[in-house]
């Protein structure tokens, strides 16, 4: 399916979605709540499978946090991107994708590190690299005097 | 004999002589332990060196480099450097160690090494003690050694040394089997235990020659399994680098690692000089068949040189062995053992037999 | 029967593998001539890095003491580390105009990735990759150096 | 009298734990692994990673866009050209530039060195685990050639930093062409040598044949991309199926595997080899005259956008996903590295393999720790 297929299709299956073409791949933004059941689909549906979840990735949008999956169908060959948020930004929940993709397990542990994104569901949401006392370095207002040199 | 000009038993019964001469029979009977143990430990202290040296510079052409080079000319002071170095290294001992059996442990391998070199016969004559059953005594005291990797992986109190300690375990007491047949196998055509024996019967040709195809078999048996019994590569899964750091010495340093290091060589060394004793023919020179002139050129190269140059070939052999194969698994060590080498030397011995009843043999 | 002939091919295949692979070791073990190892310090004499070896930054200077640097600080701007600091000063010219020229061009090698980011943007060709690689010193202060040598001023044809 | 019974069932064996790493001979690096052990047997693998953390992607906020590709090398530094490759197409593919075509053929004959120049280290490494020494000092020795081509092409080793936005950062030396066909001969005469001393060897091959099986659906769930995936049948090529620079006009085939276990990721290594090498001799001939970087302004500042490339390194996909709001810095840099994703997987494929199977199925991973940390 080519781009505008692809949002026509999941257009009609998520009217809630909205759905920007024209970019690299088409990006669909779905409200939190509805994450886990468009996932689901993207993965089972016999015209998507999207199986391959080649990256996961957090940002900080200074008034929430936004996490991006990108989706890779193996059997079509196409790619979509899927953007949801979290409502809150000091304390961001949203629900975890490691039971449809079991590598999104890693990549969930390295957002909740980095940004303090929880996420429901996950079996082992432990901080990757740093420790238990260290804050969340990539939230845009982390701030640590000893390490970090401003020039 | 030509080569009688070579004995040493003239030697050593004059030095007999000279001792009790001013000595009571005890006193000379202490004497010569004293000699004795001293030439042993000389000789394991230097040989051990030198073994140490030659693997590094023998990896080192198997792999295209320089090997040591530094210390004195062409690097042949390292190994000295080295053991002056783990000399003077602390000793440690970790907390919760079992002080007294990792104390223990290196010594146990150690000793174990000292007394398999006392039936090993380097020249005519040059031989500690010739027992009767020399080579039963040889394969049982080696075997020993294991109890030392035991005791240390055990005692320290480390999940790995245990690791290494118990492979060690299973692969020694497997391996033991395979160095008894296949020794048996030679002593079947030797019809002698006794080591001075077993050199005597080789002075026509040496067993690998006469006794051909069984022969080579367990020669090749004998490497292998010998090999393995020495923990080296590669069966060196008690202390597998990339496994287990360094196996059952993991915790062991200074002078005790080194008790460790210097027991794998000298255990190497009396590997090899075992299978120059039983199918290299000891310290018989090579002759051939009726070509007198070559024959006596041979005879004139002292017997000790013979022995030497032999034992300096079969570790050539497990050296290269080292460095060229990859490490094998614990379960395929065992499956090795009893699925291949095992129903090998088994039947290998019904063949010897039959060809030492038929005389078949040259 | 068939079993005992797969156990036999096995025995055999599996040796001559080994034997395959003892004949590789075996071949660089006879011919001592192919070992490639350099021994360092000996072969100083001849160890000639390549051209564009990035080993660090240096400032050429002509027999007169002159090099070409104006002191714009578009280094200073392009690297990724901070390892440039330009310190400039004001003179006077000759025919009594003010005039900004380098100071101090202080360079933190112990900082540098060595990236030739600095080389890449440099308007005026002042600075570039040495071949020195031997870096070791004991004190780490050492390795803030400063480019310009002492008195040096900039060349003639570089002035605007 | 009583009888005492020695009753089996009360005898329990115990699982414990043990530490492997961070400081281990065969963790490459520091990756620090827990493994739950019973015996020699292998439970749970917990990786436990952050040692060399070393934040690359919140300094990469702080930088400009050419200052980006010089942190990447140090993120694989195996794999250090492809790394810069993909910061420099997310660039200019966000500009949208058209580098010209001599740029394109530079870049991907230096992957193909440096995947070459990488994999001959895993190999070297890989018989350095299994216990066989003397292949690291073989694989060392080849991969030196590379890395002098490498030298006289843009000055370093290791840390190349050579492609960036726009081209690349030196035209090739006058010598590139001969000393890459020299190299290419000389190596198509190595090659059987490797096949030889470990692919052949009986006790590598009962080592590895049916360890860690990884099958095709568990490989894309998990993510497995590069040689380790192809091996278990996911056709995960970045360079056949999404290709850049000049991937798209030579022909080679994509490695393809169904076995998916230690032997069939070693021998898609082997093969790659060789498929480089195709790879090289189909460009080297062929480099169009012209630029070797395309005319840049002082300040690269991109439009408002989220822009994602992916390239194929040597350990597999890495993709690179940049967010910018307008400014000279990006808003956000997210590396999605190989090493990472396979480690993963590195739990579910050694679940009941033993402590010597999960050092060689970890080595055929091609686990590079900076990488994974980032």
């Amino acid at each position: 399916m080519n781009q505008t297929e692809l949002a026509d299709y999941i257009g009609i299956l998520f009217p809630e979605a909205g759905i920007t073409l024209g970019s690299q791949f088409p990006t669909i933004e779905i409200p939190s709540e509805k994450l886990i059941a468009l996932c689901l689909k993207m993965r089972d549906d016999v015209n998507l499978t999207f199986d391959y979840l080649f990256c996961l990735s957090a940002l900080d949008l200074s008034d929430h946090m936004s996490v991006v999956y990108h989706l890779e169908s193996t059997k079509h060959g196409h790619c979509a991107v899927i953007k949801s948020h979290t409502s809150n930004r000091e304390n961001p929940v949203i629900d975890s994708v490691n039971d449809i993709w079991p590598t999104a397990g890693f990549h969930e542990r390295e957002a909740f590190d980095l940004l303090g994104i929880r996420f429901n569901n996950h079996p082992d949401l432990r901080r990757l690299f740093l420790d238990d006392s260290w804050g969340f370095p990539l939230r845009k207002d982390y701030t640590d005097p000893a390490r970090i040199v401003e020039r | 004999m030509a080569f009688d000009i070579y004995d040493f038993t003239s030697l050593t019964s004059s030095i007999h002589e000279g001792l009790a001469t001013f000595l009571p029979p005890v006193g000379v009977l202490i004497a010569e332990w004293l000699l004795v143990g001293i030439s042993v430990l000389l000789f394991v202290a230097v040989f051990g060196l030198i073994l140490v040296y030659l693997e590094r510079k023998v990896c080192a052409l198997f792999q295209q480099r320089l090997g040591p080079m530094r210390v004195g000319k062409w690097g042949l002071l390292q190994t000295i450097a080295d053991f002056i170095k783990l000399l003077m290294k602390e000793l440690i001992t970790p907390n919760k160690a079992d002080k007294f059996l990792y104390n223990l442990a290196p010594f146990i391998v150690i000793i174990v090494t000292f007394m398999a070199i006392a039936a090993i016969p380097f020249a005519k004559g040059l031989q500690a003690i010739d027992f009767d059953i020399g080579v039963l005594y040889v394969s049982s005291v080696s075997s020993l050694g294991v109890i030392g990797v035991l005791l240390a992986g055990w005692s320290s109190n480390n999940k790995y040394s245990l690791i290494g300690a118990m492979r060690s375990g299973a692969q020694i007491i497997s391996y033991e089997l395979s160095v008894g047949m296949s020794l048996i196998t030679m002593i079947i055509l030797a019809g002698s235990m006794q080591i001075s024996e077993i050199i005597q019967a080789q002075s026509t040709g040496w067993f690998i020659f006469t006794g051909h195809i069984p022969a080579v078999i367990a020669f090749i048996v004998f490497l292998i399994a010998g090999t393995a019994e020495t923990n080296r590569g590669p069966f060196d899964l008690a202390e597998a680098e990339s496994e287990l750091t360094a196996g059952f010495h993991t915790e062991y340093s200074g002078i005790k690692f080194a008790f460790f290091f210097l027991a794998e060589y000298v255990n190497l060394f009396i590997v090899s000089a075992m299978a120059t004793v039983l199918f290299l023919g000891g310290w018989m020179p090579f002759h051939v068949g009726s070509l007198d002139g070559f024959n006596a050129v041979m005879d004139f190269i002292p017997p000790i040189f013979w022995f030497f140059g032999k034992v300096m070939f079969v570790i050539f052999l497990i050296m290269w062995f080292k460095w060229t194969f990859p490490r094998l698994r614990i379960d395929q060590i065992l499956t090795l053992e009893w699925k291949y080498l095992l129903p090998v030397n088994l039947l290998n011995i019904l063949l010897m037999t039959l060809i030492v009843l038929m005389g078949w043999h040259f | 029967m068939k079993a005992i002939f797969h156990y036999v091919n096995d025995i055999i295949k599996g040796l001559s593998t080994l034997v395959s692979g003892m004949a590789v070791t075996g071949h660089y073990f006879f011919r001592p001539k192919l070992i490639t190892t350099q021994q360092y310090p000996e072969n100083r004499s001849t160890l000639k890095m390549k051209e564009r070896f990035r080993g660090e930054v240096i400032m050429p200077h002509d027999t007169n003491n002159h090099h070409r640097c104006t002191g714009c600080g578009i280094c200073e701007m392009n690297c990724p580390n901070g390892s440039i600091e330009i310190i400039t000063k004001m003179i006077e010219t000759p025919e009594g105009k003010k005039k900004k020229v380098i100071d101090k061009h202080i360079y933190h090698l112990g900082m540098c990735t060595l990236c030739n980011l600095c080389i890449k943007a440099c308007p005026t060709g002042a600075i570039v990759m040495g071949q020195n690689f031997e870096h070791a010193v004991w004190d780490r202060s050492k390795l803030t150096k400063v480019l310009n040598q002492p008195g040096s001023e900039i060349m003639t044809e570089v002035k605007e | 009298m009583t009888t005492t019974t020695l009753d089996f069932d009360t005898i329990k064996t115990q699982e414990y734990l043990v530490n492997m790493g961070p400081q281990h001979p065969s963790t490459h690096g520091v990756l620090r692994l827990v493994l739950k052990l019973e015996g020699e047997i292998v439970h749970n693998v917990d990786p436990v990673v952050g040692y060399i953390h070393s934040g690359i992607e919140k300094m990469c906020e702080s930088l400009t866009y050419p200052q980006i590709p010089h942190l990447t090398d140090r993120m694989d530094y195996l794999s250090a050209h492809m790394n810069n490759e993909a910061v420099a197409l997310c660039v200019e593919n966000a500009l949208q530039i058209e580098v010209p075509d001599r740029v394109k053929v530079i870049r991907t004959i230096m992957d193909e060195l440096q995947r070459l120049a990488s994999h001959q280290l895993w190999w070297c490494v890989m018989g350095m685990d299994m216990g066989a020494l003397t292949t690291f000092f073989y694989g060392l020795r080849d991969r030196e050639l590379i890395l002098d081509i490498f030298e006289e092409t843009c000055g370093a080793r290791l840390t190349l930093n050579y492609s960036t936005p726009g081209g690349v950062m030196f035209d090739i030396h006058p010598n590139f062409q001969k000393r890459v066909k020299d190299f290419v001969k000389y190596f198509r005469a190595k090659l059987p040598e490797y096949n030889q001393l470990l692919s052949g060897n009986v006790i590598f091959r009962e080592r590895t044949i049916g360890i860690g099986y990884l099958s095709k659906e568990d490989a894309i769930a998990w993510g497995v991309t590069g040689p380790s995936g192809r091996a278990s049948g996911f056709a995960c090529d970045v360079r056949k199926h999404h290709p850049y620079s000049a991937y798209d006009r030579v022909s080679f085939n994509e490695i393809l595997r169904t076995e998916g276990d230690t032997y069939a990721r070693y021998q898609a290594r082997v093969d790659e080899m060789a498929e480089s090498l195709d790879i090289i001799e189909q460009l080297i001939d062929n480099i169009p005259q012209g630029d070797h970087q395309v005319k840049m302004k002082g300040v690269i500042k991109l439009p408002e956008g989220e822009y994602y490339q992916r390239v194929e390194t040597a350990r597999g996909e890495l993709g690179v996903f940049i967010v910018s709001d307008g400014k000279k810095n990006p808003y956000r840099v997210k590396f999605r590295s190989p090493g990472f994703s396979n480690l993963a997987a590195l739990n579910h494929m050694s679940k009941g393999a033993k402590i010597a199977d999960l050092v060689a199925i970890m080595s055929t991973l091609d686990l590079v720790i900076p990488d994974i940390d980032r």
